[in-house]
């Protein structure tokens, strides 16, 4: 009998949080016009540009049931490394040498340090067998720490105009960070559904013996999860810096909470195994657009939060619900 | 006593019960019959209140009653013993046996000394001597299942419904729990039993209910009727047990283990495993029989890596020497583990048939780099026609199939890497006669096509009908090895019970 | 890119660094309501100290049609580029209190000058401290606001090019409190089991100075040991006036955010060339002066 | 064979974070010989009980399996309540009415605000089944935004001395705030392991599924934990209040990080059903020590984050260490 059932609807599954995402934006824009412009749907685009990067990578996280508390910090100290050396470069006075770093160099360093901080929380995570919630909330002060002494507490500004290219440029009509996070969620989403990487992330999530058992090697994809989720960060530290054309040393401050929302809004379950990119991108999506139609319709700034707060819990109200009836 | 009147259950999409009539008397023990997925478990969980939401009347002593939750039908007297587990794993046993029913002292705090007390009396009566304080995350599947007893019988009740007691016990605790039912029936009271072990319900039953597909197909007196005509009326059909033909010619050497030791976890000095060297052939099929906690499951855990460093001895596969250290090495070198939990360790209960089947195999369904969907549904297509899985589609959630069902995912999934060694843990249980049949079937023709395949099992029915050969374990040591034709149900339990018991029991 | 409703008011965006701290509270609501008294559309938003939310903020108003922006800068240098885009838009940007680096980045700038406000506090900070004993050895704590916040350090540089002059100044500790009253009280009480013999405590703004305040007042030390913060907010000009705390710099946020506000009617009006800063001096508090700034009460 | 195997040790499994504790106050001892006073040591145990109040209902929530990001802002709008309605009541002027406080019943009203949000939480939790991860990330939006529009952004100060008294005075020789949370910190200790709902909280944290089929009200349960949460963060409020004789708008920002690291250094599992208060409490110590440590040794602020989060990472560690060594 149970055969007539089809419980399986990833097509529907993955587009719910539209419903909520759609109300949203049909009641912006009944109460302003500026709301469906050309122009503010790019600009609510490259607003969430940033916290796509960071939440791709929070997703994969949370997919393995782990969290990852040090993105903000991850972001920012990358950011500063890679605007320091463009800067700075290396002086070494002692051999009377200067290290100078390209464009790409620079930025690269920055990507490099991100993955690196990332890799060390999978290190600390699978060798220790630490919880993922302590060994990044260790990491969020100390990648905070590094960048003060990176910085001295002080941004490093006027990078130059290719290097801002990057955050505020313009290409084929959509802006450069608009191209840039599109192709990550590509790349991710096409990792998730279409590779073995993608499946053991699941897998370890749905059930982290039953992976095990099956042959995946659990601590190396754990580890490479990380790392992503470091490199994306970094990533999202090179928009921030190259959008400001300065890095900021307390930038991304509480990122890891607007990633996480944004992962939880979007379907993912945080005790893993459940959920997907796309989701994600909506939750970043429905956050970016109640942020720009609070502004638009002139909320003041202390009511701001309480309709935030509320609109959020009606997001996932909506979802919940939708979810249910289907 | 308990009747139940037109009961309707539908869950999303699924009719699981379809005007379901029948009566459980006092005095009595009913025996609930019907394949995976009849409907057995949601008939038995809107009678304990556990699904308020159904059509139909239930009545109780006459009285109407409608459950509108747990708490409800734990005061009209009806317990329930579900056939999941429900224990907490953290939780003592004692914290788990009275949770919801707490005995508290006059000021309101926990009265934890009578609760103790009352735990020692429930677990001597039936025979578990273990500390009541024992965390339940530290018990065997067998001795929890034990502990599920303990909690039903701690109220006295008039209806005592028990959904599969028996899935993880061994003989001596079925025989224990016998007597408990047979004491309860003489208290006047009504017993369901549920089992897809049908021996057990010619000891212990004195009524049957049918049920197929949902619907209730006939009741009557277990008196006069036999084995297969029980099957029919369960089936629908006739069905043929299987019986091993013990094949005469000669294999080829396969597995061979010399000397395997494996560290106990926490007390170093100790042996969990004790110098065990044994065979397996190419095309043979060797059963492992053991009481519960013998060390079987820790034996094919170690054969496949999951304990490299506790692990030493020398284990030859096709006459090169390996011992894994991961699960993946095991799978390289040809080994497959059917594991005996298979909801935690088998299976991703969250995914889909086919992603659970071609887990183990994702290297060969990859094209030019990605996973190739087609590849990957004619996998899982290939399996669920040959091993007759029976799931809507590939794309259904594991989660919602039924144990049997289940279960064949777990082999087709080990079946696709074509290992030349493949080790079953408790491969049946929780699963009717009819699936239990298919995966016989499927075991022989696996070893006549050559495979080597080492299957534990606590029934020996079960081992006796598919073994070529028989393997006992008692207390980590391999004390038997017996051809099948030699094989009794006699010799083999000498050998399964532990030196220390048996001492105790002559003294 | 700005499109103007025709017939409708023109609208002022006031945007400021943070609401979380009083003194901007009182600098955003005053431009706005200055400027509403003017007949212009307001809008208060909050970048919560943080750069990317200012741009992200810039752009906001931008692209609803703000016709001017009087800006309260997170950064000195990160928001060049935010106010650039609104220059480039054919906006005017307003800056107060605080300054962006770049003269092609602000119409105007009303600044006030936190380090040479800080200047003239580490002027009074060793006068007073010297007078009550001439030749011996000072033990002072710093506590620094959030280290990665360049007022922080502009304060910080500014009081220690006076004090520093001075040998026998010596800074036992110095410390982190955020800008946070209870984590400056925290610090100090720290502090001052390492140190229970300090002479005086210079903080970065005046929520620590209260703050640390109160930890000496726990200690029993409040009279021996001399309080400095920075700001001018009420808390503190009530404190100098009872002669808790010594001395602070006022940088009153509602001179600089009424001439801001006014700036913007005047542009409107056709005015253009505004002077590119305008300095609002810092006005050293002490228990000398007080008396001439009457009680202020929130309403 | 099993009766010799006793596996079950609270004592130990309780107290094992003190080790880490050990090493870390002895290593500071040695490093200064200011540390171990005992002026230092009322002074240390004076600034957890804010966190130590928190952590508490912060365990609890935890041991359900749950989570709360909202005690901050709850704390803030608590003390803001108590200190607005302190200071100046609630005038009604159209009535030509003043409503005054007595002191008790201001800080009453900011424990049953506090209570009331918890209680909030508990309701979107249990009623619409949402992440609790959502609905108090929400709360914390909400809360904070309250706050602001009670205070309008000022904060709200010169509360008396009977009402300071809280959170500075001394009683019998030691801090007001020091008994108020061990007395907080013994209740929820005979409530975890003495009483119903104590024994059901752990339950529904190891299996919800299977506490729920053993008869417990999961939903009445969790409502209660949160309200409870809710009205320890509000006390907690009272305390920051107190102690600052003002109530800050801002106060309590980025709580919930500590209070989660408390609560998970001291051993409780985010999955829920294990973890005890005890260890808790010993996390908040372990934290306190570690602030209090780095300002004695005045380690520069660049480097006291770095080290920080070294020093939470072997603290852990060592714990781990311990507890799979005996
Ligand atoms: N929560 C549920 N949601 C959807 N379908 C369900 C649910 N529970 C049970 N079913 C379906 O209802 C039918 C009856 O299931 P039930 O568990 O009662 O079978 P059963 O007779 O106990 O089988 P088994 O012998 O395997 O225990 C099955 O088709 C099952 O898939
Ligand atoms: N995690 C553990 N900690 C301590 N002892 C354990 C643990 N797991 C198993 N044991 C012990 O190891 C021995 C062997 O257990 P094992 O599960 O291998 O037995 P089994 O024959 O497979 O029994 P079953 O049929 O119950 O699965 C038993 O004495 C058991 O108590
Ligand atoms: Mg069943
Ligand atoms: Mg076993």
């Amino acid at each position: 009998m149970h055969l007539t059932a089809t419980t399986y609807r990833p097509f529907l599954t993955r587009f719910q949080s539209l419903i909520a995402l759609f109300i949203l934006c049909l009641g912006i824009s009944l109460l302003s016009d500026k709301f469906l412009t050309v122009a503010n749907f790019w600009n609510v685009l490259r607003q969430i540009s940033v916290n796509v990067c960071i939440s791709t990578g929070m997703t994969l996280v949370v997919l393995t049931a782990g969290i990852d508390l040090s993105v903000g910090s991850v972001l920012a100290l990358s950011g500063a490394i890679t605007a320091g050396l463009l800067r700075n470069g290396i002086p070494i006075p002692s051999a009377n040498l200067y290290i100078g770093f390209t464009l790409l160099g620079a930025m690269l360093a920055g990507i490099l340090t991100g993955s690196a901080l990332g890799w060390f929380n999978g290190w600390a995570i699978t060798r220790f067998k630490l919880p993922p919630f302590v060994a990044t909330l260790a990491m969020l002060t100390i990648a905070r720490g590094l960048t003060m002494l990176w910085t001295e507490g002080f941004p490093i500004t006027g990078l130059g105009d290719s290097f801002t290219f990057l955050g505020t440029g313009w290409f084929l009509g959509i802006p450069v960070p608009v191209w840039l996070s599109g192709l990550i969620v590509a790349m991710a989403v096409l990792v998730t559904n279409k590779t073995r990487l993608g499946r053991y992330i699941y897998a370890i999530g749905g059930s982290e013996s039953a992976a095990r058992l099956s042959g995946v090697n659990i601590d190396r994809i754990k580890m490479a999860v990380y790392t992503i989720a470091g490199g994306l960060a970094a990533i999202g530290g090179l928009l921030v810096t190259s959008r400001l054309d300065s890095a900021q040393p307390n930038a991304g401050t509480s990122y890891e909470l607007d990633s996480i929302a944004a992962v939880v809004i979007g379907g993912t379950s945080l005790s893993g195994g459940r959920g997907s990119i796309l989701g994600t991108v909506q939750g970043a999506i429905i956050i970016g657009v109640l942020n720009n139609g609070l502004v638009l319709l002139n909320v003041s700034p202390f009511w701001q939060q309480v309709v935030k707060g509320f609109v959020i819990l009606l997001a996932v109200i909506i979802d919940k619900r939708t979810e249910k009836n289907e | 006593m308990l009747i139940a009147e037109n009961i309707t259950k539908r869950f999303a999409g699924v009719t699981a019960l379809d005007g379901v009539c029948l009566e459980f008397r006092a005095g009595a023990v009913t025996a609930v019959i019907g394949e995976n997925g009849a409907g057995k478990s949601t008939l038995m969980k809107i009678l304990s209140g556990v699904y308020p939401d159904y059509e139909g009347q239930i009545r109780f002593n006459g009285e109407p009653v409608r459950f509108s939750s747990i708490r409800d039908a734990q005061a009209c007297g009806i317990a329930i013993i579900h056939q999941e587990l429900n224990l907490i794993p953290y939780l003592t046993i004692t914290e788990n046996i009275f949770l919801g029913r707490e005995i508290t002292t006059r000021w309101g705090t926990l009265d934890k000394n009578a609760m103790r007390i009352k735990t020692q009396e429930l677990l001597a009566r039936l025979k578990l001597p273990i500390d009541p304080e024992t965390r339940v995350s530290e018990l065997k599947v067998g001795q929890q299942q034990v502990v599920e007893m303990a909690k039903a019988l701690l109220v006295e009740s008039d209806v005592i419904i028990m959904d599969e007691p028996t899935s993880a016990i061994s003989e001596s605790e079925v025989a224990v729990l016998f007597t408990i039912i047979d004491d309860l029936r003489k208290e006047n009271k009504a017993i369901v039993y549920i089992s897809h072990k049908l021996d057990e319900l010619f000891t212990i039953a004195d009524q049957y209910v049918v049920l197929r597909d949902g619907k209730s197909i006939e009741s009557g007196s277990m008196q006069g009727i036999d084995h297969d005509t029980l099957i029919r009326k369960m089936v629908g059909r006739d069905i043929n047990t299987i019986r091993r033909r013990t094949t005469g010619h000669a294999f080829q050497s396969l597995l061979s283990v010399e000397n395997l030791c494996l560290k106990h976890p926490v007390r170093v000095q100790e042996n969990q495993l004790k110098n065990i060297s044994f065979s397996v052939r190419r095309g043979e099929v060797v059963g492992l029989f053991g009481l519960m906690g013998a060390g079987r499951t820790e034996l094919l855990e170690s054969l496949f890596g999951l304990h490299p460093k506790r692990c030493s001895g020398a284990v030859y596969l096709d006459g090169k020497s390996i011992l894994p250290k991961t699960p993946a090495d095991a799978i390289r070198s040809g080994m497959a583990l059917v594991p005996e939990d298979r909801k935690k360790d088998g299976l991703v209960l969250g995914m889909d048939v086919q992603t659970n089947i071609s887990l183990t195999v994702l290297e060969k369904i990859e094209h030019a780099g990605l996973l190739s969907q087609v590849k990957e549904t004619t996998l899982a297509k290939k399996y669920v026609a040959d091993l007759k899985i029976k799931t809507p589609s590939e794309k259904q959630t594991a989660k919602n199939l039924s144990g049997g069902n289940q279960q064949k995912i777990v082999l087709s999934k080990w079946l696709a890497t074509n290992p030349k060694l493949l080790m079953l843990d408790e491969p049946t249980r929780g699963i009717d006669v009819n699936a239990k049949n298919e995966i016989y079937k499927l075991i022989l023709q696996l070893a006549d096509e050559g495979m080597g395949i080492l299957v534990v099992s606590s029934e020996l029915p079960e081992i006796l009908a598919i073994s070529d050969r028989v393997l006992v374990m008692s207390e980590g040591i391999l004390t038997a090895e017996i051809a099948v034709s030699e094989a009794t149900e006699d010799v083999i339990l000498k050998a399964a019970i532990p030196k220390s018991m048996s001492e105790r029991v002559k003294e | 890119t700005s499109k103007t409703d025709a017939n409708g008011p023109k609208k002022v965006a006031v945007i400021v660094s943070t609401l979380n701290n009083p003194w901007f509270v009182v600098l955003a609501e005053t431009a706005a309501a200055e400027a509403k008294a003017l007949g212009y559309e307001t809008k208060i938003f909050d970048s919560q100290n943080n750069t990317a939310l200012e741009s992200d903020h810039f752009e906001n108003a931008i692209v609803s049609g703000f016709n001017a922006i009087l800006l309260n800068p997170t950064d000195s240098d990160g928001s060049i580029v935010n106010a650039r885009k609104a220059i480039e838009a054919g906006i005017p940007v307003f800056c107060m209190d605080r300054e962006v680096n770049s003269p092609r980045a602000a119409t105007c700038q009303i600044l006030s000058d936190n380090y040479s406000g800080c200047v003239a506090i580490g002027k009074y900070f060793v006068q007073t401290l010297r007078a009550k004993a001439s030749n011996t050895p000072i033990n002072y704590v710093e506590i620094l606001g959030l280290v990665g916040d360049n007022n922080t350090w502009n304060r910080s540089k500014g009081f220690h090019s006076v004090v520093d002059q001075y040998r026998n100044f010596k800074m036992v500790a110095q410390q982190s409190a955020d800008f946070d009253r209870n984590k400056a009280m925290e610090v100090l009480e720290s502090i001052l089991q390492a140190h229970p013999d300090i002479n005086a405590v210079f903080c970065g703004n005046d929520a620590m100075a209260m703050g640390a305040y109160q930890a000496l007042v726990a200690a029993g030390k409040a009279n021996d040991v001399g309080v400095f913060g920075f700001d001018g907010a009420d808390d503190v000009m009530n404190s100098i006036r009872d002669g808790k705390i010594k001395a602070t710099g006022l940088q009153s946020p509602q001179t600089m955010a009424k001439t801001a506000a006014q700036f913007a009617d005047a542009y409107f009006k056709g005015k253009r060339d505004f002077a590119k800063k305008i300095p609002v001096a810092v006005e050293l508090i002490d228990q000398g002066n007080i008396k001439d700034y009457p009680a202020t009460k929130k309403s």
